[in-house]
């Protein structure tokens, strides 16, 4: 009887014309999310209240797991200031039908990474001196000031689509502030834009500057060091792909029709065009860094490659297979109109990034600086996996959670009637908790 | 009746608003009593004595700080006046050679380095300057601590909004730094810092 | 008036708002800050005057000076003592955090001193015919020696143990150093004599393993393992063709035969042409001192055939002592005690010094044997002895420090004490003194005293660095003086006999099957304990090999089963010991490369084999 | 206090370490613990989770068996004077070089504990506390009062002594010596090194002794080509050794124990 009552107040708040499944099937999908959730957060818990002992990372693998998902996870959700560029700078209408659940997905990207920060750094007590006392020539500076500007901003922009509600739009005063919110949208894109473009970038820079790490130092123009640029191009050609991929997951999952097939070819188009940049501008950096900058500190780039098992073959996947392929696949009409090739290729120019990532946070400290000391292997501990596992899990609830009770689709309604996407592949049980 | 929307908000703003202006500075802080009732006043004025007769430097340019036992025993064996606190003092620490356990009001945080010598020698600075007019008051005020740092009031005294927490002489590390900036004498970190 | 929900959720609004306009979330965010500057568990360092405090280093028997940086006197860091005329401003890893001792968690700080004496005395009361009751001293030589020699004679069937003094060395007179392994560079003799004296030196190291000594000798011969014998041979062979040498051992000469250059060669693996280069050297470039280790009879033969008796080897008188004490017990060694002989037995083990196996006491035991050792660890032979009686450890007890082998002269100085012991620990000379009813307490300023009166050798006072002959310092300030760390060194004399030198008899070389692996000493030999500081150069950096553990080739290891961190049994014929293993491709082959440590120390010998076993 | 009027002569503290003489007895390392309060071991710690301000490296000439030479390389925080890596990296000037001494300082105190200076540096010559420091009971009665312990989460590094250095500023003062010249301190790595392989002074000092021995022709400082400046110089007159200067060569996949 309660239940019954409380499955119709659940079904209320869901936006009209949408069909969601019912309320017991939407708990079970969200349980083991939980669960998840749950355990990352008691190994998030070991290290905060033990100390970072709990972790693998060592005096010389200063940075693990963690640094290097923060990067990733941080590129993939570029997608959401590249998309709202789009959209509101270069009034590119139809990417209307995803922008919502790009600022979802944004935001799911950004205040988890900056969860996980909390855990690395020593002394999260102290996190808030870096805003009382700055070090502005520290890239890590610009970083956290411009992840958490941005966070905000994200905050912000993902307030209408929450005040869109049916429930809460029935609070005249909630109506007007989302109304005057609206008027925001094409500022907030702006600013967005240009802190993403300021974060992303001193992400890569974080590396580019290590002047004692030859591996990843780069000369750069003005303060910022080449490889500031290559990751802004980099999450920019990714973030697309990104969004693409989870709208086809939703839809797979949901088995519903969100977006127009259209809309999908066009972001994977977006993202070739920004990753065949890409790949040509990291690949005339590598060049000048293999034959200039390294050599001239005294780092013949040769051997780089030759501790096992970061060969060259990193370099050519790096940059050939997760970066030229993709791009190839993406700026061909062709192929791009078949939607596994759209997939794949956007999965694997994500794989690309990610990988890019990889190389410069973990190789970096693998490779030894002094004539004397080691090459070093390092493996997360399970505490630090789980940490990660929290974000994940967390990402999961909230963007289930904004998806079942908040119109990130706004295309879907119409899309209704049409024929659920040709694949006919049975989803795995739980995973088809039909929504 | 109904009352209007904004009340709850205002009332619920003035509570906050008292609570963190009048009752927290208080509250935030935990007071302990010293374990002598000590005159300055009687020292310097009746006995005559001046600041560096009892916190006097050592050879090496140490600053010895509170004086330890054997120096008021020096004078206080056996009383020299009348006062309860006297005999209190030479009953319960002379006689039986018990280290009183003085909570130094100016003592700073661990990390800080903080030469007396320099300053008073080089600087020609004034005890006053820094520990306001220690010296001619009749009783030792209460040691107060804050309850979370664990720091004494005289030097974590002031917090972001100020005034709610002026006292006297401030030992901040923005009160050294801004005497330090005044004079031109900024090097780095590590001149205070240990 | 009526609350509903949404008037509650804007009174907390207000609050909230309200909130951020007070110092309170921003106070508490400092403070929470500044409350992680002294969070539970930091200690605080006590403030108070600093002084300087001399006085010498007890923990090995080079007895450094040591300088100690004092706190509201309470040491905080050690130094040496530049301008020492014996340690001249070296004190070695163990020394400089001495200071640390007292507090070590595996110190003794009580133990049972009634019952022990109870028990002491009933058996002395019933010694039967020849039983004896005798007094072990590891580190014999010092002041606390004497008193045990005293009360031993006053004893019935009293008997004084203590490993043979070795000759002692005058480094400063060497040319060339010829080392079968011994580790001059790492815990010889006294660390700063050997630097200052290096300059002065050729260093010839022969060692299989790349030891701290062979990577500042002059010359490192990489010799096989256990071919120490081969190679002395080899170059004794060549030596001997000019000249006849008298008081070698018995079957020297047909052990010599056995080694001709040419098979010393083979067994070595040094050329040749290199072995007669040496010897020429050798010969040509005296004067020469050949180290072995402990006991190695050919590097006393080596010695005798160069001559080296009064040039590098030379007879150190001792200090001189009270006339009454002469009335003492001889230096006898343990294996001149019949077995199960000993019905009382008496360790000093309170200075590091020998240490001994315990099959070897054992065997002396009689039935209903008491043993009482003396120490202040755990360690040593407490597991073994009835009763272990704590003692005061470095800096807290104030002893004397025999001379290091290398100080050709004998001096006389005080260990530090500058920390009060815990009640509960008993001073071995006082107890045993007080066995034969003998007032020792003031043995050390009684002997101090004869020094002075002697008036021989001069006072160095480390507070001033200045020498001053010792009949020119008044006799109560010559007590003050050694208090305050001065040292007494006495004079050369310059007409001494040179030293008789017998070598030993020679070992039956027989390489066991049991025992596949040669043993190894690339360690200091340390204290029973050291500062847990000391894990910065064992555990938190691979600088030296931890106590108590073993390195071995990957072949070998690979063969024992052994990796890097497994935990072994290392098996001598003297005994075996739980030690800890690294795999290291630095050691050669069929070499077990040892740490210190008590128990690897105690079966482990002079060119000893084992093998180890996983446990 | 520095009396504005008067301008002070910095200093630029540095090293001269002669790799010859150094007999790896870590005596240096042991003296550095001690005179800056650094704890002992955790249990769960190893060479790459350890405290060592300066740690004794062994090298070898990369030989096998009888042509193997090693030899013992002290490395501490090298000071570096020129666009310090970590100085520019770190968020929150918990990092800082002192003007007047060269000295490069961390303070523990303002360190949040991201590490990214432990990244930028390229000598390894920074720790991080991955435990909360212990001692046994009672040996905090050894303590130097002139340096402050850590806490857990943050980074600390060799500073060169820099309470010898307060101390010695102190004692000049109280001699009543002008506050202009700079002092001659000791650290405690060189006080302790038994064969005074380490000189410790003022390179701006030409006379001075370690200034003349890091001119010397013998004289090298690692990875030079960075163009970090470092402060530390190293001695050696042989050739193999004075190569470990440079960058680091493929291993030879050893299971050897370096220092």
């Amino acid at each position: 009887m309660a239940n019954a009552m409380s499955d119709q107040a659940d079904k209320e708040l869901i936006s009209r014309g949408l069909k969601r499944c019912s309320t017991p099937r939407f708990v079970l999908w969200m349980l083991p999310w939980v669960a998840l959730l749950i355990f990352g957060l008691y190994a998030a818990g070991l290290c905060l209240v033990k100390g970072l002992n709990q972790t693998n990372m060592d005096n010389r693998f200063a940075f693990g797991l963690w640094i290097f998902l923060d990067l990733t996870v941080i590129a993939l959700g570029a997608g959401a200031f590249f998309t709202g560029f789009l959209v509101y700078i270069l009034k590119l209408r139809e990417l209307r039908a995803v922008i919502n659940s790009a600022v979802v997905i944004g935001l799911v990207c950004y205040s988890g990474a900056v969860a996980v920060l909390m855990v690395d750094v020593g002394q999260p007590l102290r996190a808030w001196f870096t805003f009382w006392y700055p070090n502005v020539h520290s890239m890590l500076t610009e970083v956290t000031f411009c992840i958490t500007c941005y966070l905000t901003v994200l905050a912000i922009e993902y307030l209408p689509i929450v005040l869109k509600n049916r429930k809460l739009r029935e609070v005249p005063a909630f109506l007007v502030f989302e109304f005057q919110l609206h008027k925001l949208t094409y500022v907030l894109a702006g600013v967005g834009t240009f802190l993403s473009f300021f974060h992303q970038g001193s992400l890569g820079g974080l590396y580019g500057v290590l002047r004692g790490r030859p591996f990843a130092f780069r000369e750069g123009f003005f303060v910022w060091p080449s490889i500031f640029f290559l990751f802004i191009i980099s999450a920019a050609a990714v973030g697309p792909s990104f969004i693409l991929l989870t709208t086809c997951l939703v839809q797979k999952i949901s088995r519903k029709r969100l977006v127009r097939v259209e809309v999908l070819r066009l972001l994977g188009r977006i993202s070739g065009l920004m990753l065949a940049v890409y790949v040509l501008a990291k690949t005339v950096d590598t060049l000048i860094w293999i034959n200039r900058t390294s050599p001239e500190r005294g780092f013949p780039a040769s051997q780089y490659y030759s501790w096992n098992p970061f060969g060259t073959w990193i370099l050519f996947a790096e940059i050939v297979l997760f970066g030229l392929v993709p791009a190839l696949v993406l700026l061909t009409p062709r192929l791009r109109a078949r939607t596994g090739w759209l997939v794949a290729a956007a999965a694997m120019a994500c794989g690309g990034v990610a990988l890019n990532r990889f190389v410069m946070t973990v190789q970096t400290l693998a490779l030894p600086t002094l004539s004397f000391d080691r090459f070093l292997s390092y493996a997360p501990s399970w505490q630090e996996t789980g940490t990660f596992l929290a974000v994940v899990a967390y990402g999961v609830l909230v963007y289930s959670f904004s998806f079942r009770y908040f119109r990130l689709f706004p295309d879907e309604r119409e899309l209704q009637a049409a024929v659920p996407p040709t694949d006919t592949r049975e989803a795995d049980p739980i995973l088809a908790g039909r929504y | 009746m109904r009352i209007p929307g904004y009340i709850p908000f205002a009332v619920g703003a003035l509570t906050a608003l008292a609570a963190g202006w009048a009752a927290f500075p208080h509250a935030i802080y935990q007071s302990r009593r010293q374990p002598v009732d000590f005159s300055h006043k009687v020292h310097t004025t009746t006995a005559g004595q001046k600041c560096d007769d009892c916190h006097a430097f050592r050879a090496d340019g140490t600053f010895a700080g509170i004086p330890t036992l054997d120096k008021c025993a020096g004078c206080h064996a056996a009383p020299m006046g009348t006062t309860a606190a006297e005999k209190n003092f030479i009953d319960q620490y002379v006689t039986p050679n018990r280290e009183p356990q003085w909570l130094a009001y100016a003592r700073q945080p661990e990390n800080v380095y903080f030469s007396h010598i320099t300053h008073v020698k080089l600087g020609g600075m004034k005890c006053e300057t820094c520990h306001g007019s220690e010296g001619d008051t009749d009783s030792l005020r209460p040691y107060q601590q804050d309850r979370i740092s664990g720091y004494s009031r005289d030097i974590w005294g002031r917090p972001a909004a100020h005034s709610a927490f002026r006292t006297e002489g401030g030992m901040k590390m923005d009160d050294c730094v801004d005497c330090h900036r005044s004079h031109g004498l900024t090097h780095s970190c590590l001149d205070c810092h240990k | 008036m009526t609350t509903t929900r949404r008037n509650l959720f804007k009174l907390t609004g207000g609050a909230a708002v309200g909130a951020m306009l007070t110092p309170a979330p921003w106070r508490l965010i400092t403070d929470s800050a500044l409350w992680s500057e002294n969070w539970p568990g930091i200690p605080r360092p006590r403030r108070g005057e600093v002084t300087f405090q001399f006085g010498n280093c007890s923990l090995c028997p080079a007895g450094c000076a040591v300088r100690a940086r004092c706190v509201a006197n309470q040491p905080v860091s050690l130094a040496g003592v530049a301008a020492h005329p014996l340690s001249h401003g070296a004190l070695c890893a163990f020394g400089i955090a001495g200071h640390h001792l007292p507090y070590h968690p595996g110190r003794l700080k009580s133990g049972p001193a009634a019952e022990a004496n109870q028990a002491v005395r009933a058996a002395l009361g019933q010694l039967r015919g020849a039983e004896r009751c005798a007094v072990l001293d590891l580190r014999p030589g010092r002041t606390a020696s004497w008193t045990y020699r005293r009360a031993m004679a006053a004893i019935r069937n009293g008997v004084y143990l203590a490993p043979a003094a070795p000759i002692a060395i005058n480094l400063a007179a060497a040319k060339t150093v010829f080392s079968l392994g011994a580790p001059l560079f790492d815990g010889w003799g006294t660390p700063g004599n050997v630097i200052a004296a290096r300059d002065h030196f050729r260093l010839i190291q022969a060692e299989p393993v790349e030891s701290r000594t062979a990577i500042m000798a002059d010359l490192w011969l990489p010799i096989r393992p256990g071919s120490e014998e081969a190679l002395a041979l080899g170059i004794a062979n060549l030596l001997l063709k000019e000249k006849k040498i008298a008081g070698l051992p018995a079957g020297f000469a047909d052990r010599l035969r056995e080694f001709p250059p040419t098979m010393a060669a083979m067994h070595s693996g040094i050329g040749e042409q290199q072995i007669a280069a040496l010897a020429r050297e050798l010969q040509d470039n005296g004067p020469v001192l050949v180290l072995g280790e402990n006991g190695s009879p050919y590097a006393a033969a080596l010695n005798l055939i160069l001559g080296a008796p009064g040039r590098t080897l030379v007879l150190r008188r001792e200090a001189p002592v009270p006339d009454d004490w002469k009335k003492a017990a001889p230096v006898a060694d343990l294996a001149s005690v019949p077995d199960g002989s000993i019905r009382v037995l008496l360790i000093d083990e309170s200075a590091t010094g020998e240490a001994l196996p315990w099959s070897a006491i054992q065997s002396k035991l009689a039935e209903k044997a008491v043993v009482v050792t003396f120490a202040w660890s755990k360690e040593g032979y407490g597991r073994q002895a009835a009763f272990t009686l704590p003692t005061a450890v470095y800096p807290e007890s104030l002893d004397d420090i025999p001379p290091a082998v290398d100080s050709p002269a004998a001096a006389f100085r005080l260990s530090a004490a500058w920390v009060a012991p815990p009640d509960g620990v008993v001073n071995p000379a006082d107890f045993v003194a007080g066995l034969a009813g003998l007032a020792a307490k003031d043995a050390l300023q009684e002997r101090a005293a004869a020094i002075r009166k002697s008036g021989r050798g001069s006072l160095f006072v480390p507070s001033s660095a200045t020498s001053t002959p010792a009949r020119d310092v008044k006799p109560d300030d010559f007590w003050k003086m050694l208090q305050a760390g001065a040292t007494w060194i006495d004079d050369l004399d310059a007409n001494a006999p040179a030293p008789k030198l017998d070598v030993p008899a020679l070992p039956a070389g027989t390489a066991s099957s049991a025992f596949p692996l040669v043993v190894v000493v690339t360690e200091p030999d340390t204290p029973a304990l050291v500062s847990p500081l000391l894990s910065k150069v064992y555990q938190e950096s691979n600088l030296r090999l931890a106590p108590e553990s073993v390195a071995l080739h990957p072949s070998d290891a690979r063969a024992c089963g052994l990796e890097t961190g497994s935990r072994a049994r290392l098996e001598t014929d003297c005994g075996s010991v739980a030690v800890n293993v690294t795999v290291d491709s630095d050691v050669p082959p069929g070499v077990v490369q040892v740490a210190g440590g008590p128990g690897i120390r105690k079966i482990c010998g002079a060119s000893s084999r084992a093998r180890v076993v996983r446990s | 206090m520095t009396n504005p009027n008067k301008p002070v002569k910095a200093a630029r503290y540095g090293m001269a370490i002669d790799i010859d003489r150094c007999t790896g007895c870590g005596a240096c390392m042991v003296a550095c613990a001690v005179e800056n309060n650094v704890p002992p071991a955790h249990a769960g710690a190893n060479d790459r989770k350890g405290i060592t301000w300066i740690r004794v490296y062994k090298v070898d000439n990369g030989g096998d068996g009888d042509g193997r030479r090693s030899a013992f390389v002290p490395v501490l925080c090298q000071q570096c004077g020129n666009e310090t890596p970590c100085v520019h990296v770190c968020p929150q000037q918990a990092v800082d070089v002192d003007p007047a001494t060269g000295i490069v300082g961390q303070m523990p105190e303002r360190c949040l504990g991201c590490r990214y200076c432990m990244a930028a540096c390229p000598y390894h010559a920074r720790y991080f506390n991955w435990w909360d420091p212990a001692w046994p009971a009672g040996m905090e009665k050894t303590f130097n009062p002139d340096v402050a312990p850590r806490m857990r989460g943050v980074v600390e590094k060799c500073n060169f002594c820099h309470g010898r250095w307060h101390a010695a500023r102190q004692q000049a003062t109280a001699e009543g010596k002008p506050d202009t010249e700079p002092v001659a301190y000791l650290p405690a790595c060189a006080e302790a090194c038994p064969t005074q392989a380490i000189s410790f002074g003022d390179l701006n000092d030409e006379a001075g002794v370690t200034a003349a021995a890091a001119r010397g022709r013998d004289s090298f400082r690692l990875l030079e080509k960075l163009d970090t400046d470092p402060k530390i110089h190293y001695i050696s007159k042989r050739e193999w050794v004075r190569r470990i200067a440079d960058a680091p060569r493929p291993g030879d996949g050893k299971e050897s124990r370096r220092g």
